[in-house]
């Protein structure tokens, strides 16, 4: 039982969770977004800067649970710097692991710290808490690059 | 030997419980009910047991075991209907409690402000052989918002009367709801040709999908886009499901377009005391606690279907039903209503008998164990076309075998003697 | 001893099966999650089991020995509900899907043409303490109509602020809707003075009875006219019941002033082409085929809490909620939102533990065997009020025991430790 | 079997239905009524009057099977020329034997030719065809009696 807690709970994700990188909201940024996960209420404001079909930068203010906060920590400094095109690789590695059920081995080489949420899988209550700001982040690039493109 | 029967036809009877059932004088049940509703097989049953006896809690809002397992069953529901009606989108497959509930969903909100909404001068097309579901329903939608309703009547032979489809369809038109089959006559309706016609002066298409989804294999995937339906909807205790679940599938935009029907729990994104914003689909039409168990027996349902096969089920019920149009036309007086070639046409069989009024017809046959309809179905305008009030309904599906038509057969005989009609 | 506990709580506890169900670890369920929704007595499986193996037809509209059956259990269950909640008539009981839909029916229709019309001017009162689905349906209509929603406020001790109902409810006032029990807060709301003042001004009174019902004996016959509200709402899956079916109790006079909800099957009297004409209550809103084996399930449901007593349910939650109190008094860092007084609130308990989220809280719970809600619960509005975004939810019911308090406690305390919250 | 339906269609139900007592409309009439039996369709146009506190006359026009047409004939003989309370007793006595299931005894004092529906009440889904006149003259007299009242 504990050790079914520790796979959620890695220390990695607590530390992410006291220490979120990347919180707080910051211009410039060419989309802002809000995400409410419906079922708890969980609510996030996301910017996102793309510049040249970068990643230029990702800031956030959420409330929410260890899981969502930490989420949103580790995806920012997953995608902060990448090409869009590399970004969304990553969303989609992350999202295919929180899919598995658990049975996905984690790319570490890919999901760097990301690998921690490897756990989250085993909790189907607790996958969209780790989805949110994946979520709110491809909504708000896909709306910068649209208004990049105008 | 009847061709095209399903191969196993005592294997399949033996699946649904009820079809054991013998009745005073021991006689055994013959259901020639289907069209009305459905019986259940074992597994439908048991999969809704075993779901209450150990999964059962609330969906989404759980967030613990019982609420993950139960969400997942219900959302695989809705994964295996989606599937079985080759739904472009999971998402776009809406439970309701029923197929009128379906068809009320898109009458009502287009009441609405969006970019749908009726008013004067905006016309809604039906037709003649609707279900009172998919009659009222616009009724009430036109008579409130001032709109104009206009309908389809029907040939002779029951068949939709097309020729004044250029009067019918135009840019005044606003929506054309149809029944894919007719669940009074038998009539199966050319679905694509006419959502096509009404694509181009730019109508939205509701089809009734109540009696086709039963008997047809049904692939939304397979019609082009300018053929395929807007809105389908289609009913659970009909599909071998249980009662208490309906469907309504519609195209992404087409139901991103529409306001919100029922307001509550579930389909909301953000509450305030002064606004709401809401959910995207299906959620956004799926206010409170769904029927759980219900779509969770609908998924095993239309897996059962799967199963056996829609294109051996269909075959089947035209087997039957040429067995019977065959049987019934060597019954003195007696009179079927709608399309006689059953390749043309669906498994419920509407006749009358003269001298004998309907329900006469239908007591003197359930003294003898076989379970047939009497009255309008639901179908009075389709009667009044026909100058008739009420008429017997016999209703086949994939557990009926020629014997109990043979017994059907019989039994009219044995009606007309009792009531010596000569 | 805790006084006010079932007697025969083993006994009770024998007839829900999913209580035997052990999870991982071999620990054995704790449900505290029954105001989300209820366990069920295999009684009710097995009704609806019997139901669907041995009489499974439509009902109303089939003319055979099944029909009759069918039909026959469907309409008991309409006695059963209706000598439940003491109704005056049973033809004021309408079958809905769930509480949301008999509460959309309510709103829905006032922003159609009939004597309770809204409009503009007219006013709408609610409460912050209702859960979405009473709120959602009264945005809706008053932004279409033009009408105003107004609400009553709360105190910090999670009541009905009435210091202004002078000001509240007024000529103006066309309809107060109101929870009886809070889902959130647990508070029991003076229902009976509401309505009294409320018909004061002429307006409808909607009472949203979903956790009343399950909880309190309700007997609408024992209120006095002036005080009885003219519909009650309430949904099956929270009285021991099955999914798929509600229930919207309302005073004939009021219900015949509604016009149509939804259009279809069972609810017409006679239905022309261009026009149609409805049957009286209860069917006139109860379009299509309605929850039949529901139905009949909610009815075997309502009979098991009768006959276990609803006097004695009441004491047995009272005595658990106090029980409850206390022991999470004893958890430092926990606030319970909401009254704490055991005799003047409901059985759910929604509390905050300081420095861990409700998520992580219902999750290391539920790691434990420990099923609670986590989240709004449906009361955004009510949580926003307390300047709280979720909270944790426990709910008891007739089935449990003090030993899963102190598991719940025990819990909490462990929870603490695991995040090392001092 | 033919016992059963023999007990439904006892002959003096056939003779009704085949020659229907007082049917057709007539004048005058203190109050028409148009009932439905919705589930099948069945159609009955109801006259009443009432004269003195006296049922003098019933009239209708009725489409309808065989229990629902003897049902209409049978009532009008049982109640023109009687009281509205002697009538309204024996239709309550009527609605009894019907919604007996079977297991009441029919008076025959009270019901003459009514006896014969005995058998339905054995029918429950025939129990509505029989009661179709029955409700249409009680909705009829009590309209004809608020009118007169005015
Ligand atoms: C107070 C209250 N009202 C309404 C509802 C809605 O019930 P349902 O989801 O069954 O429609 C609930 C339960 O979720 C409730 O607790
Ligand atoms: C063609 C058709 N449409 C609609 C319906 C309504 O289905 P439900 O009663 O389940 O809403 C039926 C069945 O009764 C039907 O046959």
């Amino acid at each position: 039982m504990s050790a079914e807690l520790d796979s959620l709970y890695q220390e990695i994700i607590l530390d992410h969770y006291k220490n979120p990188h990347h919180a707080g909201l910051r211009d410039p940024f060419g989309a802002e977004v809000h995400h409410v996960n419906p079922t708890c209420g969980d609510e996030l404001t996301l910017r996102v800067q793309v510049t040249d079909g970068t990643v230029a930068d990702v800031s956030y203010d959420a409330e929410g649970c260890s899981i969502s906060q930490a989420s949103a920590s580790v995806m920012s400094d997953l995608v902060i710097g990448r090409s869009v095109e590399e970004a969304m690789e990553i969303h989609h590695t992350f999202l295919t692991l929180m899919q598995g059920k658990g049975q996905v081995e984690p790319d570490e080489d890919v999901l760097e710290d990301g690998i921690a949420f490897a756990g989250v899988a085993k909790f189907p209550a607790r996958v969209k808490c780790a989805l949110l700001s994946w979520m709110a982040w491809k909504d708000a690039t896909a709306r910068a690059q649209e208004d990049s493109h105008v | 030997m009847i061709e095209g029967l399903l191969p196993e036809l005592d294997v399949i009877r033996k699946d649904f419980p009820i079809l054991e059932r013998t009745l005073a004088d021991g006689r055994p049940l013959v259901y020639l009910d289907s069209a009305n509703t459905s019986q259940k097989p074992q597994v439908v049953i048991d999969t809704m047991v075993d779901h209450l006896e150990r999964h059962n809690a609330n969906i989404s809002r759980a967030m613990h075991l019982l609420g993950a397992e139960s969400t997942e069953a219900f959302e695989n529901g809705r994964d295996r209907v989606a599937s079985f009606i080759g739904a472009p989108s999971r998402e776009e497959v809406i439970f309701t409690k029923n197929a009128s509930e379906a068809l009320n969903l898109v009458a009502n909100t287009l009441a609405w402000k969006g970019p749908h909404q009726l008013g004067e001068g905006d016309e809604v097309v039906i037709t003649e052989m609707e279900h009172h579901s998919n009659i009222v329903p616009w009724q009430l939608v036109t008579e409130r918002t001032g709109a104009t309703l206009r309908w389809f009547g029907l040939t002779d032979e029951g068949e939709l009367d097309l020729s004044d489809i250029d009067d019918l369809l135009t840019e005044r038109t606003k929506v054309v709801a149809l029944t894919w089959v007719s669940n009074m006559l038998g009539t199966i309706n050319p679905i694509a040709e006419i959502t096509r016609r009404a694509h181009q002066v730019g109508a939205l298409v509701v089809v009734d999908a109540s009696q086709a989804v039963p008997q047809l294999p049904v692939d939304l995937q397979s019609f082009d886009e300018e053929s395929r339906p807007d809105f389908l909807a289609f009913t659970g205790h009909k599909v071998v499901g249980p009662t208490g679940v309906g469907v309504l599938w519609g195209r992404r935009e087409a139901l991103e377009s529409l306001p919100p029907f029922l307001g509550g729990g579930e389909m909301i994104e953000t509450v305030r005391m002064e606004s709401s914003t809401y959910a995207p689909i299906p959620h956004r039409f799926e206010a409170g606690t769904p029927p759980i168990v219900e779509v969770v027996g609908l998924g095993a349902a239309v897996d059962y279907l799967d199963h056996v096969g829609m294109e051996a089920i269909h075959r089947h019920e035209q087997a039957i039903t040429g067995y019977a149009l065959e049987g019934l036309a060597g019954v003195p007086g007696l009179t079927v209503l709608g399309p006689l070639d059953p390749t043309r046409r669906g498994g419920a069989v509407s006749f009358e008998l003269a001298g004998v009024h309907p329900h006469d017809v239908a007591t003197v046959l359930d003294t003898r164990g076989l379970a047939v309809r009497a009255g309008h179905h639901c179908a009075r305008p389709a009667h009044a076309r026909f100058g008739v009030q009420s008429s017997v309904r016999m209703s086949s599906y994939l557990y009926t075998t020629p014997a109990e038509i043979d017994a059907l057969v019989e039994g009219l005989h044995f009606t007309r003697d009792y009531f010596k009609v000569s």
